[in-house]
């Protein structure tokens, strides 16, 4: 087998593999304490952090579709002050690099969350969660994501990337990209979950509390794929995060060649916890069976013509 | 893979069989380690569907019993209710097939530390936990006594187990196809009295729970309910099964089934509300629902 | 078991039950014959019918995804000479329900392509394929789909609905259902594919031909759901038609729930050339065991409050 | 659902066994109506992954043997390659699983009128059809020969059996393991004039069927090749199976190897053109491909 490198720059931060927790599906790392070993990730993406604590919507939370979930939480969880006190200095404790997702609901709230993380030592990047509140859309909306990118941007140090993540389902991913790079982005995460709906057998009414929710899973990667592929495409320079049904290492592979420096994890941590864990070991075996000995030779690769190598 | 030796483990279990139970399925699975650590009350997730499987989430089961040594090595078994796609794809396993075991999951029953009377309430097959709960609740010098309940006959769980394991057994079917007719409730009063029970445990549908948490309350005894409910990932990181439940400073949180529970002490679940985020609750409310999916 | 009264109303023509197959995945449905009676089902879509024949994209044209397929086969096809000469009468012959899909690539192109069609006896409806071309983006952009509706509805008689079958991936279906309603459409397709995109293993560039492709399958019929809801809970009173991942009749319910009058079976006909028929059973079952007697008494019902009967 | 006397069917199949053989598995299926259906070159087309898979595509695989009668009713048989996922769960089916058939599907090998001598061509696994085929032959008076090739031994099936089934057999492998060393085309053109062939039959991969196509044709021999293709419907109606073939009239059209196909006229068929649209193809060029789904 051959050796690999599965070093991986985020937006100039330099992470031991591409593999991370995504925002939401792995709490804030330490429920998967039992099940792998959190600072062996590339990073831990933490759920999105709100500036106050939040209940959440009732349940039903999820529903199970074909080969994902469809989900709404309603970002349930301690608020910045909770996180910062105990959630945030366990992962640094353990040696993590904690990736802070953060969702406020007016530039205000964006940019006390931005200062607060920025000041917070063992930060390693910052996301913005702009597929939320989907009301203000800012995820959708060029002009919406690049204010709330700048505001954010101001807050934290330099040296600490902040990435935005932005909604699939748009026009054009290329422009929401555009805008916020401009905005000060130093990378996208691709992409957020995909707005579906269910109705329950029993009551013939929507199955979940928050009546629509995101579809995610091995059932929507392709459109993963696809939207990191066109902002590699139009804007090669560009840092980009694929997220999106990563279940095995050649999923993490595609998302790899299609442009992204890396990658994260989400709902398949809720049927197998380990998952990252095993996806790293994967993607080093998929690389290795190939003759491939660095990730970064890989990443953008499927968008050069057949048969060259670099 | 296993990092600590209490907590739960994840191993790949191999089935030693399926058999029925009325209109129930006991599964018996090989899975190392499981059982060294199971407390009453923890539960396993099972992967269901296969190799290749479009079914994402484990099916939950509550732990019916668990031997860590064996011919075949430690064992856990499980009860099964037919309806749900995933439970009946297990209901259907042959002996050596394999499946992704994680468990034993989740806060297990809080036994008492004097030798008191304890009366244990199960409805359907969500007394499959209970069985060894008696057991070692037994082992401490406890006085047991067993309530179970269904709909009908063939829904009734472990009634003749239940000879052995309690002093007292009283059986209660909605139709009267055995035992008593009509529900738990009816006749827990009577029981919690007459035996000067001081602790209530319960498994079963919601309403069951709550009903024993109320006449436990009643009476003045403690009581300990495992709820039941869906449970995506089972380990904490999915907040999808959550429910109200006041805490010893008297705030109603949405806590998690999977990792605060399953057991609760059933005066603290807020029974009326569940399903809801009540008014109160920290962090309510959220702004309201807005047809767009929110995190 | 209840008797239950399929029939439902296309847009004023009425359908003995409101399943159908999806544009180009029952070709003109004669390959369905050995397996189910065309006359049996709501109605049978033909694939998008071009002005000119077309070979369509190189192979491959298919992958296989997490509970759905991603395809692009380039709309081949012999055009609308060679379909009505051949493929519309052995419709009409075997007395299914025609409902004729057209794509055009220019105004010019759909206008002709309504009057020929238009003037063929045993049109039952015509599909407007406004996903495509993606580049386009008329499925898209409410002006821009609304001028094809327009020339399209001029040259097809009245009585014959013109449906808009519009693209999930937009800011606001509603906007666009709204334009083309305004245009003259009769009711709207909800919806197309999703765009998504897959690297081959071997070559570690784009598995398909046509590199990007359309994800469809029970993987995305959530958002299909989705899609309903939103239009009919916005515009109750356009007729829509539900296209998505339906594999079960319970699925075919789901959509009717969410305020479909009629659905599209397409991927699901790969995997089990009889599942159209299979589902007009299944459906039947599912209103007969929650004695529903009339599929018009379901359409929209996810929208009323629980226990609310009608 | 059957609707017609002749055509396909589709079936309910039980497995009766799968068998190693070579590198290969070998499956026998339970297939009520398709036996009785089967030409040699058609194919049958099964679900993979079980009730709850994710798999949505058949798996095609041309029939080996076909029995319509038998102990436990009509029997069709096929050969399975490892590698991908779905052939991969069938090749560990056991005895009694059931699963969706349809078949007999395509179009078959076109059998001479003549008692003449043909020339049976296999690559691999995909030889498995010839069997059948050259048991038909003979039953006409035609004279049969063989020849097998493949990469190594174990990937060669059905070298036995060509000695019953044929009068020359030659095998050939890449590595020389097993026969002569290196690729069938290096042995045809000598049997086909030593043997006087009329009529060449091939299948296999396509680099195989090329060579078939081409040693005819300098022989002056017909020739008729099944074609190896992934094919998601194998009925017809999804369009992801073309390939370029030449009709009578000299025109190029993207055809369907499902149902057109799997067997064409190896002069007909576009070889070096294959995974493209030939410029001047029947509705080519499309525009472009412009990074978008095209419908
Ligand atoms: C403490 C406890 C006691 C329980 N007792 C038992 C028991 O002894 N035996 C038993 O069979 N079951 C028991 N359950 C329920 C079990 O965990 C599963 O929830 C149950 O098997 C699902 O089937 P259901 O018949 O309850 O129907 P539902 O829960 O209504 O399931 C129907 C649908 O819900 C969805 N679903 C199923 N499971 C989940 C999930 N985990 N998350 C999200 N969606 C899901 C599926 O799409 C399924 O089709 C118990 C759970 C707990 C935690
Ligand atoms: C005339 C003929 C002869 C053949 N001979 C045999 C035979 O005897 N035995 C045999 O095992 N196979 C045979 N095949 C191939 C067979 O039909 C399947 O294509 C094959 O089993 C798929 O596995 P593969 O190893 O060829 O890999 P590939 O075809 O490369 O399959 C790898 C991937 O392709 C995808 N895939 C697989 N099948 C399909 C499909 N039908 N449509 C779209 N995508 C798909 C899956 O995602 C899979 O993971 C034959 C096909 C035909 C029509
Ligand atoms: C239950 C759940 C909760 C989520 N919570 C968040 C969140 O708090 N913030 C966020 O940006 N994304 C959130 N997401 C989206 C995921 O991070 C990810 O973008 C999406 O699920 C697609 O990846 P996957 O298919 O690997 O799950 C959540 C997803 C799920 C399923
Ligand atoms: C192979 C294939 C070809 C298709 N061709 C067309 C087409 O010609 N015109 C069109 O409007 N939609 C076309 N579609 C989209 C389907 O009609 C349908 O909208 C989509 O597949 C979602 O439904 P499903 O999940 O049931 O397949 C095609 C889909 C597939 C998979
Ligand atoms: S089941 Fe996921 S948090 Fe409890
Ligand atoms: S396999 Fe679908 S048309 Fe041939």
């Amino acid at each position: 087998m051959t050796a690999v490198d599965l070093s991986t720059s985020l937006a100039g931060v330099t992470l031991p593999n591409p593999v991370m927790t995504a925002a939401g599906c792995a709490a804030a790392g330490r429920e998967l304490e039992p099940f792998l070993d959190v600072a062996a990730l590339g990073g831990v993406v933490t759920r999105s952090v709100t500036l106050d604590p939040r209940a959440g919507w009732p349940p039903p939370r999820m529903v199970e579709t074909a080969s994902g979930v469809l989900s709404g939480t309603g970002l349930q969880g301690p608020g910045i002050g909770g996180f910062l006190a105990t959630e945030l200095p366990w992962l640094v404790q353990r040696q993590a690099r904690a990736v802070v997702s953060i969702a406020g609901e007016s530039l205000a709230e964006f940019a006390e969350l931005a200062r607060r993380v920025g000041n917070s030592p063992g930060v390693t990047a910052v996301e913005v969660n702009l597929g939320w509140p989907e009301d203000a859309a800012t995820g959708r909306d060029p002009y919406q994501a690049s204010k709330v990118v700048n505001v954010v941007r101001r807050d934290v140090p330099r040296g600490i990337p902040v990435l935005a993540k932005l909604a699939p389902v748009v026009h054009s991913v290329v422009d929401v990209t555009r805008a916020v790079v401009k905005a000060g982005a130093d990378g996208v995460v691709l992409a957020h979950t995909v707005p579906g709906m269910a109705i329950d057998r029993r009551t013939l009414r929507p199955a979940l509390g928050g009546v629509t929710g995101g579809l995610s899973g091995p059932a929507v990667h392709a459109l993963a794929v696809r939207c990191v592929w066109e902002v590699h495409q139009a804007l090669p320079d560009v840092c980009v995060v694929g997220v999106g049904g990563v279940r095995t290492g050649y999923d993490a592979l595609e998302l790899l060649l299609a442009g992204a420096s890396a990658v994260q994890v989400g709902t398949m941590i809720f049927h197998d916890p380990s998952s990252p864990a095993r996806i790293v070991a994967e993607l080093e075996a998929e690389l290795s069976q190939r003759n491939l000995t660095r990730v970064a030779d890989v990443v953008g690769r499927a968008h050069r013509p057949e048969g060259e190598l670099s | 893979m296993t990092r600590a030796a209490t907590g739960p483990v994840q191993v790949t279990g191999e089935v030693l069989g399926v058999k029925r139970a009325g209109a129930f399925h006991h599964l018996t699975l090989v899975a190392a380690g499981v059982a060294e650590r199971f407390r009453p009350g923890t539960f396993v997730a099972l992967t269901v569907g296969g190799d290749l499987s479009q079914r994402l989430l484990r099916r939950t089961f509550p732990i019916y019993r668990a031997r860590p040594t064996g011919a075949y090595g430690g064992t856990v078994e499980v009860v099964l209710a037919t309806g749900d796609d995933g439970s009946d794809w297990l209901s259907r396993l042959g002996g050596g097939a394999r499946l992704d075991v994680l468990g034993p999951l989740g806060r297990p029953f809080a036994l008492p530390k004097e030798p008191v009377t304890c009366t244990l309430v199960g409805g359907g097959h969500a007394s499959a936990p209970l069985f060894g709960l008696a057991e070692r609740l037994r082992e401490r010098g406890c006085a047991v006594h067993m309530v179970l309940g269904a709909a009908t006959e063939t829904r009734l769980f472990g009634a003749l187990e239940a000879r052995r394991a309690a002093k007292t057994v009283i059986v209660t079917t909605e139709d009267g196809s055995v035992g008593m007719r009509g529900s738990v409730s009816a006749v827990l009063p009577d029981l919690l009295a007459r035996t000067s029970t001081d602790v209530v445990y319960a498994s079963g549908p919601h309403g069951l729970l709550h009903a024993a948490a109320e006449a436990a309350e009643a009476h003045g005894a403690w009581s300990q309910t495992a709820v039941e409910t869906d449970m995506p990932c089972g380990t904490g990181v999915c907040q999808a099964c959550v429910l109200p439940v006041v805490g010893e400073d008297g705030v109603t949180r949405m806590v998690r089934a999977c990792t605060e529970g399953p057991v609760f002490r059933g005066d603290r679940v807020r029974w009326r509300d569940l399903g809801t985020v009540p008014s109160g609750t920290w962090g309510a409310p959220p702004p309201a629902p807005t047809g767009g999916p929110a995190r």
